[in-house]
């Protein structure tokens, strides 16, 4: 599974994506967040803070609750601010 | 293609000059460009840097896009949103509708820029004179964006 | 002058081209043109006469102008209203608006076109197959219009 | 005291102004109606109808119950339909 970071969170993370096989018990994007917090100290504190931390899966906004089987790309960045 | 990512500078009146052009169905086009302005937050900005996520943008455009023709008797539409650095004055995003009408326009224009800053993933980086800070979301954006949720 | 009455024909793309140049204070620019359409209630529409009553119309567009101005925080305003023999597709009017935030140059173009609508002495007489028909205001105008009444 | 007149009430009246003098007794812009009505039968039509005959006094819109007093000069025309 592919993880990109976008933004501040890459810079925090301290890189831009990262191939890894996460264990069979990380089922959703929440339980993703918890599993990556534990390797990116800094990825965990950014998580600790309600509403800061956004996903996608495959390219499409997901909640913590969303389920994960089938995912190739899951992204992570602060709430968007274009326009 | 009527929404594009671009990289370099572009010109909104040029843009707009082509627009809907030869149609003599049109009644009624809005615009709105956003700029990138050298001041925010009584701090001035020196430069602006946006980066998105490619892939996932273009589908979240196309995906507003075909909203605002869902929703508005739309017959024609442009989005073009620029990525990488920039200065002030510069613009940053160009939206356009061309209707019959034109409350079908302005309402359509003020509901692809709302929609597009809060569900569009780009992100402004700012450069100050005390180094370069990340735009913080703004809840008033929310507010915009969900007037048009139903 | 940010308010004009034009005879001739004039182009949109070339007015926003050089409006609100070179400042890097504005964040927003929004903009409307209204275009003669080649149909009308199901009629072919030949040309497009605006008439206008001179002083007045000038005197009518400056004040809803200064009421735009004292509602919102404009950096720049610009209205174009074309009067004569006009052919579908050329733009009768333009409006536009510049500000450092979107909601304001939104609302505020919004409003001026439609206090345009309903405040200004103008008036259409459509050429169509069958004769020349003078225009009806159109009760969804005045609705329009009385949105921004306070 | 100028009296013009614009759009289709212009064509219907024939003329697009005149010069006239109107008598003490017309003091509001509903009596100059009534009174132009009398020169201008199919003036008097329009105005029969409610809310299709407007006016100025000066370039400024004014009511029925607008004194005229003073004024140099009143345009009558059709709800407007600019933009």
């Amino acid at each position: 599974m592919r993880i990109r970071y976008f933004a501040w969170l890459k810079q925090r993370v301290g890189l831009a994506e990262e191939e890894l096989d996460p264990p069979p018990e990380v089922t959703t994007v929440g339980r993703l967040k918890a599993w990556l917090g534990e390797r990116h100290p800094r990825f965990a504190e950014a998580c600790a803070a309600p509403g800061v931390v956004r996903a996608a899966v495959d390219q499409e906004f997901a909640d913590d609750d969303r389920p994960l089987r089938g995912a190739r790309e899951v992204a992570f960045f602060p709430p968007v601010t274009g326009g | 293609m009527t929404v594009r990512v671009v990289e370099g500078r572009f010109d909104p009146a040029t843009e707009l000059a082509a627009f809907a052009r030869g149609r003599s169905d049109v009644g009624a086009v809005a615009s709105f460009t956003g700029l990138v302005r050298d001041e925010h937050g009584g701090e001035p900005v020196l430069a602006m840097t946006l980066e998105h996520y490619p892939g996932m943008t273009e589908r979240q455009l196309a995906r507003i896009e075909a909203e605002a023709r869902a929703r508005w008797p739309l017959l024609d539409v442009l989005v073009i949103h620029r990525v990488g650095r920039m200065l002030p004055g510069e613009p940053i995003v160009l939206v356009a509708t061309a209707s019959a009408h034109r409350a079908a326009a302005l309402e359509a224009c003020a509901f692809l820029i709302d929609w597009l800053k809060t569900k569009a993933p780009f992100w402004k980086l700012e450069e100050t004179p005390a180094g370069a800070r990340w735009v913080e979301a703004r809840a008033s954006d929310d507010a915009a964006a969900a007037r048009w949720e139903r």
